[in-house]
């Protein structure tokens, strides 16, 4: 008989108009690996803010080692041992990464920090983690996967018995997921358990023990992994059969709108060339840290770069600023949603109308009704889920909050798009439908850049495959070709991919 | 029965310590007068402010106004509104423009124009005393630059100093505070080998200054001719000590009382003033004549 | 703040009119309350001769208000808005008194002038990156001795007529000064909420890194809310200058604060992104409203101060007690 | 922000520890830049004792201007500092002159009681929620009342001989209050740099949310850090009563800009998470220089505002543009 850690009984949350957990019963066992899954809102992390502490419940029990618990903060939780990653960064951008991995618990001799232990320590944890990070750098010069990385490592510094993670594996490629793995397969020898949430349903597979589901707020099942179905899966958490995971129709290439000529920055970018054309979707795969950020930036005129050209449809152009870059219709949907993405403030609808307003206003007067209307057309398009267009976006979940991010741009028609990572944190119902809104918009003319560090995505949407490594364009590859051995191999160059020249 | 009286009394600020007197003079004059109640309400140096306590005064239905203006001109509007509402205003120590199309029953004050020359002929006095003849250094601290008594005291002071080219005076602004008396006094030291007297256009300023220069070690407080402005008891003390030379007296007690009788009588018996100007004359006091000071040590 | 009130284009019965703007402006209930209390404790606080009077009175603070709503609004923040409005003031004074300037030039070039200045301060704090307090604390003492300097340390006075119709003007019963007061707030309300220039200063407030990837022209709106409120102050400045019937050189001193505070009671986030004109108005309604309360009733000066920086903090907290309830 | 110099632990030269803290405090070369230029304009300016002087001058505000740093790294604002200083002098006057009490008394509850309005200003904002911009404001004006109350209107003077010493003593050729002022920068930079308390500070203001899921009880720190400022400001307030020989009512009217300009002139964030103690020093420092240096030179009142604010706003666009050229 397993022992049971965690329980659930009954637990409900509300918010003001919405029902984020409805009477949800389950238990989780000693050291295990427990995947949570559902849709985006479904109430997944609402579950485990409540189990840290963050969010009081409305009513109903939570049982940890036996005892009911109300943990008023997270404070509490770390005391008792349990540890999460949430859904969004929560790291201290001006500080280090040593003392963001130990914020909260700082090594102490006598009174005084101890800087030299807290940063061998960190050092540790990170070559556990097997990445390369300065653990003297900011936090802020960092891209999102170190980030996501940083966020792991601080989880793993508690040394907790219940290890909480929300997506952590969004923004991370192929070779961190598995360094990961490896990890939670080491915790979970030692007893540690762990509670697992991810849209990547093959990680599940891969990882976890036993899976529940959530929808939309209700408890739907839990089941040991091995005795349910992938489709199955899917049913039980979209409540229909879903098609096609990557629905993608073939168009015939048109022109080209956008060549870049030996782009460089130094020490981030290296001699880039790309040619984009009309209808065409171009994948750009790399690993953490190899200037696919960058490149995006660089072209939307947000950082600066030193040498090369771009033409757009034939002319050469000096972006300096987003503003210019969106006059000569190419948008950017960024990598972080909530620093970058949204105004969190705001609402919904005026978060999708943000690049729109100035086309449908008469004399600088918003016309509220067409507004709405572009509003309820794409929250119907995305599938958001949200009491109202209204709602703030701060309290939509993580992978709604991204369909919004993606909506806005969607609203605007634009020739060239820059997509960084489109559908981190999206459920696999939405990400199909997010696939043929992309279709819709190549075979309307537009042409698409897509970062992406999942290949399957990459693979199967691409037209073609440019894959980074260094700062450099490490090879191209067709569509016919490509599979992911190539790719991985071209990515990581037969050598340590993180070491950075200095 | 005497009849039950509420009078307004508005004036610029609490803070400094003159207008502290003059409320209080008020205040027991009213007790002994009996049946007046006073509202006393301070305008924290704001002209808008103040215009908005009159015409809150109005509203609230005062029989009287005592003003203290804290500007000439800018109080005027104030004043016409009690004219408009029919309630008399006696202004004390400072007088609103001469030329103002508005009632005031009367003015009771003093003059810091006059105060100012007095100021500048006792030093010149006292130098003329020191070197045999009108010449030295002489430091002017002023008031918060743009107020009306800052500008009226360093006026008077100054139209007596244009008339001996061989005193050189330095001039910089303390704002009427204690703190940046000295502190200016401090950075004077440092710029200027030799002082032989200060004016302070207020006692707070001097006595900062004074401070400033007995902490020197390079000036002596007794060699140096210090004068202040407004007669407070600290500096009354430091006269009876000989450490302040002299301070200009303008009798803030007298003042009020003479304008609330002035008030008081018109309001309760008709009577108007015979005057419709009682200047009080501004005087130095110096260790010689202490006792004519309002709040002399007795 | 999204607004529902208009967006949602359904119909609402006046009761739910009424509870929406409760909700929006938060600090409504407490001034209810700080007005109930006042009339009860004074009855003729209510006279409609007072209320006027208040407003009137807070109108010089008002106007700026408004303007600093724009920019307290953008993460930003003004400390110049006092000597804005000492500078203007001697500037229309001089138009009147020396320089033989017609109405329209009194008027105008003040006005000109303050935008100006409010352009400067947007400008330099933009384009240097450096934070607005700064800048506008290097400004503010700049025009401060500007004023004294312009005026050779003396007050202007003696206005025309018809210049002193700004301040003490009325229209009917109306005095001028407010209905230049109100007329602000409508126009900045219809700005902030149906413009694309609004949106945007709620949008680059809420997160100016996402509203220029977005592609919001970030600079140029903040200059321009920056103008506005320069602007704004000038216009503070020539109602006070008409007020006074003089230019006074301490004017608007520590006017910074009270702008502010009307604007932070109200309830814009000092952090920008949220909040708005009404709150604003209630803001400087309510430090009006106490003020001229406790002159009505007669209280000491110590005690004012007291009772005042107390009746501050609870208005603010009642304002979030009942958003506490509420939520619960 | 992160201490390279602490952190790297490998030697370092002179030369270089030098060039690490002219990064890490923009504004020294600003600062630099105007005290030579005062040097040749006024030869006096370098004399030993004019800097002592001015180090002097510039304690009050600087002692104020350390704590506030804790308080603005932590995203938060104080106003009620002058207020303090002033009511807190009153009360160390009070036990001097009227309430005969012992030099300790006229020192320990001053402090205790400024401690006590920093830790009411924290209590209040952090549990009601408030702003403490709002908060400040409030107690300010309360403080100000109290000021005048207890003190009924006029200064209190003449304090005891050891009295005195506090803000006049010397100690060999140093006055006593450069060493107080001197002696909280360090032990602030040591909190801020090498205790789990100043860390906290930092990751708090950086990232209030993150610091609260990280486990950080945010509520505790930040009132913490208020009741340090408010301390402080007492702390002050016994240096300024002490040095005037008068509880002032006056006393601190206006300090809180000079001390939040001290900090943020200093490179500390008005956002919070990022600055330090050293550059408030030398923001503080900058600040009294100017002053020092244009009152040597005699220069007038009018042209002093003027070209301070000028002074002001080239100090810190010239940090700005080293960083620029640095970078490129
Ligand atoms: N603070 C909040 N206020 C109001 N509603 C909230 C808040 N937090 C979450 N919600 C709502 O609760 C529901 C559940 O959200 P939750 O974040 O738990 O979803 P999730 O399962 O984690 O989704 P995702 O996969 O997108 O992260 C959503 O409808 C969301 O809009
Ligand atoms: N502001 C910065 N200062 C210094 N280094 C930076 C800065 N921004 C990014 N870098 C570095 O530049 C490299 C490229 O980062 P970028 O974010 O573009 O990578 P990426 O390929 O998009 O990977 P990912 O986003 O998955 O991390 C990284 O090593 C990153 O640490
Ligand atoms: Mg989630
Ligand atoms: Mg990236």
């Amino acid at each position: 008989m397993e022992e049971v850690i965690l329980e659930f009984d009954k637990l409900t949350k509300k918010f003001p108009g919405v029902v984020a957990l409805d009477e949800v019963s389950f238990d989780i066992f000693r050291g295990e690996v427990h995947a949570l899954v559902g849709e985006n809102g479904a109430g997944k992390s609402t579950l485990i803010k409540i189990v840290t502490g963050v969010y009081q419940k409305t009513s109903g029990e939570v049982f940890y080692q036996g005892k009911s618990i109300n943990f008023r903060s997270p404070h509490d939780a770390l005391q008792n041992g349990i540890a999460a990653i949430y859904q969004e960064f929560n790291l201290i951008p001006a500080l280090t990464v040593a003392e963001n991995i130990f914020m909260g618990h700082h090594f102490v001799r006598g009174k005084f920090v101890d800087w030299k232990k807290m940063e061998e320590e960190a050092r540790k944890l990170l070559d556990f983690l097997e990445v390369d990070i300065d653990v003297n750098s900011r936090v802020r010069d960092l891209g999102v996967a170190k980030k996501q990385v940083i966020e792991i490592a601080k989880a793993l510094s508690h040394n907790a018995k219940v290890l909480i993670m929300d997506e952590p594996t969004a923004a991370l490629a192929q070779k961190e997921i598995k360094t990961l793995f490896r990890i939670i397969r080491f915790l979970k020898e030692s007893g540690v358990t762990i509670i697992y949430i991810s849209h990547r349903l093959e990680e599940v597979y891969e990882i976890c023990d036993r899976v529940t589901v959530l929808r939309d707020g209700k408890f739907v099942a839990t089941k040991p992994v091995k005795e349910l179905k992938v489709e199955e899966l899917i049913r039980m958490m979209v409540g229909r059969e879903v098609g096609e995971r990557f629905p993608r129709v073939s168009h015939t290439i048109g022109e080209e709108v956008l060549r870049v000529e030996g782009l460089t920055r130094p020490g981030v970018l290296e001699n880039i060339n790309i040619s984009l054309h009309q209808r065409e979707i171009l994948g750009i795969a790399g690993m953490v840290g190899s200037g696919r950020t960058e490149l995006l930036r660089a072209i939307y005129g947000v950082d600066p770069w030193e040498e090369g050209k771009i033409f757009i449809r034939g002319e050469e152009v000096k972006i300096t600023s987003p503003p210019e870059a969106i006059s000569l219709g190419i948008a950017l949907l960024p990598e972080e949603r909530k620093t970058q993405g949204l105004i969190l403030l705001l609402s919904v609808l005026d978060n999708l109308g943000l690049p729109i307003l100035p086309n449908i206003a008469n004399a600088g007067f918003i016309d509220e009704d067409r507004l709405k209307q572009i509003g309820e057309e794409m929250v119907e398009a995305m599938n958001i889920k949200t009491p109202s267009l209204y709602q703030r976006v701060m309290y939509l979940s993580g992978g709604n909050q991204q369909k919004v991010v993606l909506g806005k741009w969607f609203a605007r028609k634009c020739d060239i798009y820059l997509f960084d990572e489109p559908t981190r944190g999206i459920d696999v119902g939405a990400k199909v439908e997010i696939y043929q809104l992309m279709n819709r918009l190549v075979s309307e003319g537009a042409a698409i850049i897509m970062v992406s560090s999942e290949l399957p995505e990459i693979l199967a949407m691409s037209d073609r495959i440019l894959v980074m490594r260094e700062g450099k364009i490490a090879g191209e590859v067709n569509r016919e070709e490509a599979n992911q051995e190539l790719i991985l191999n071209l990515a990581l160059g037969g050598k340590n991919h993180y070491a950075r020249t200095p | 029965a005497q009849e039950q009286l509420t009078i307004g009394l508005s004036f610029p600020s609490l803070s400094f310590a003159w207008f502290a007197f003059l409320e209080e003079a008020v205040k027991e004059k009213a007790t002994q007068i009996g049946g007046i109640e006073v509202i006393s309400l301070e305008a924290e140096d704001n002209v808008a402010k103040q215009i908005s306590i009159i015409e809150d005064m109005i509203i609230r239905g005062v029989d009287g106004v005592l003003l203290v203006p804290i500007e000439v001109e800018a109080v005027v509007p104030a004043v016409e509104a009690l004219n408009k509402a029919n309630i008399p205003v006696v202004t004390v120590d400072r007088r609103i423009k001469e030329d103002a199309p508005v009632e005031v029953l009367c003015h009771v004050g003093a003059d810091n124009v006059e105060g100012g020359r007095r100021a500048a002929k006792f030093i010149v006095d006292e130098l003329v005393e020191k070197y045999g003849e009108p010449k030295g250094t002489v430091i002017e601290l002023t008031g918060t630059p743009g107020a009306g008594p800052a500008i009226d005291r360093s006026a008077g002071f100054n139209e007596i100093m244009e008339q001996y080219p061989d005193i050189t005076i330095k001039a910089q602004t303390a704002n009427f505070r204690r703190d940046d008396g000295m502190k200016v006094m401090e950075d004077f030291i440092m710029s200027t080998p030799q002082i032989d007297a200060v004016f302070g256009a207020n006692d707070e300023m001097i006595l900062g200054a004074i401070q400033a220069i007995e902490a020197s070690g390079k000036l002596d407080v007794k060699e140096v001719i210090t004068v202040g402005f407004d007669a407070l008891p600290e500096a009354l003390q430091l006269i009876e000590e000989e450490t302040l030379d002299a301070t200009i007296e303008q009798f803030p007690g007298r003042q009020a009382s003479t304008a609330f009788e002035i008030l008081v009588k018109y309001l309760r018996e008709k009577v108007e003033p015979e005057n419709k100007v009682i200047l009080i004359e501004p005087a130095v006091i110096t260790k010689d004549n202490l006792y004519e000071a309002e709040k002399s040590i007795q | 703040m999204p607004e529902p009130l208009e967006t949602k284009k359904e119909k609402v019965s006046l009761v739910e009119r009424f509870f929406i703007l409760w909700d929006r402006i938060g600090i409504l209930l407490a001034f209810i309350v700080v007005c109930i209390l006042f009339g009860i404790l004074t009855p003729v606080f209510f006279n409609p001769l007072n209320i006027l009077n208040v407003i009137r009175q807070v109108s010089i603070i008002g106007v700026i208000a408004v303007g600093m709503t724009f920019v307290i609004l953008l993460g930003g923040i003004d400390l110049s808005v006092g000597s804005v409005v000492a500078f203007t003031g001697i500037i229309a004074a001089g138009f009147q008194v020396k320089w033989g300037g017609s109405l329209f030039l009194s008027i105008v070039i003040p006005l000109l002038i303050g935008g100006g200045i409010g352009f400067l301060n947007g400008f330099i704090s933009t384009k240097g990156g450096l934070h607005p307090f700064i800048v506008t604390l290097g400004t503010m003492s700049i025009f401060r001795g500007a004023t004294l300097l312009v005026a050779k340390g003396r007050p202007i006075s003696g206005m025309s007529r018809s210049f002193r119709f700004i301040g003490a003007g009325m229209i009917g019963p109306i005095p001028f000064p407010v209905i230049l007061f109100l007329g602000s707030v409508i126009i900045a309300a219809i700005i902030l909420r149906r413009t694309v220039f609004g949106r945007y200063i709620y949008a680059i407030g809420g997160n100016e890194e996402a509203a220029l990837l977005s592609g919001i022209r970030v600079d140029r709106y903040k200059i321009s809310a920056f103008t506005i409120l320069g602007f704004l102050s000038a216009l503070s400045g020539l109602i006070l200058t008409s007020r006074l019937n003089s230019g006074e050189l301490v004017a608007g001193e520590g006017y910074e604060l009270d702008v502010i505070a009307s604007v932070v009671i109200g309830g814009t986030s000092m952090m920008g992104g949220e909040g708005g004109v009404y709150g604003t108005l209630i803001g400087a309604l309510l430090i009006g409203v106490i003020s001229n309360g406790l002159n009505l009733l007669g209280v000491q000066p110590y005690w004012q101060m007291i009772v005042r920086g107390s009746i501050i903090i609870l208005a603010v907290l009642m304002d979030k007690m009942k958003r506490r309830f509420r939520t619960a």
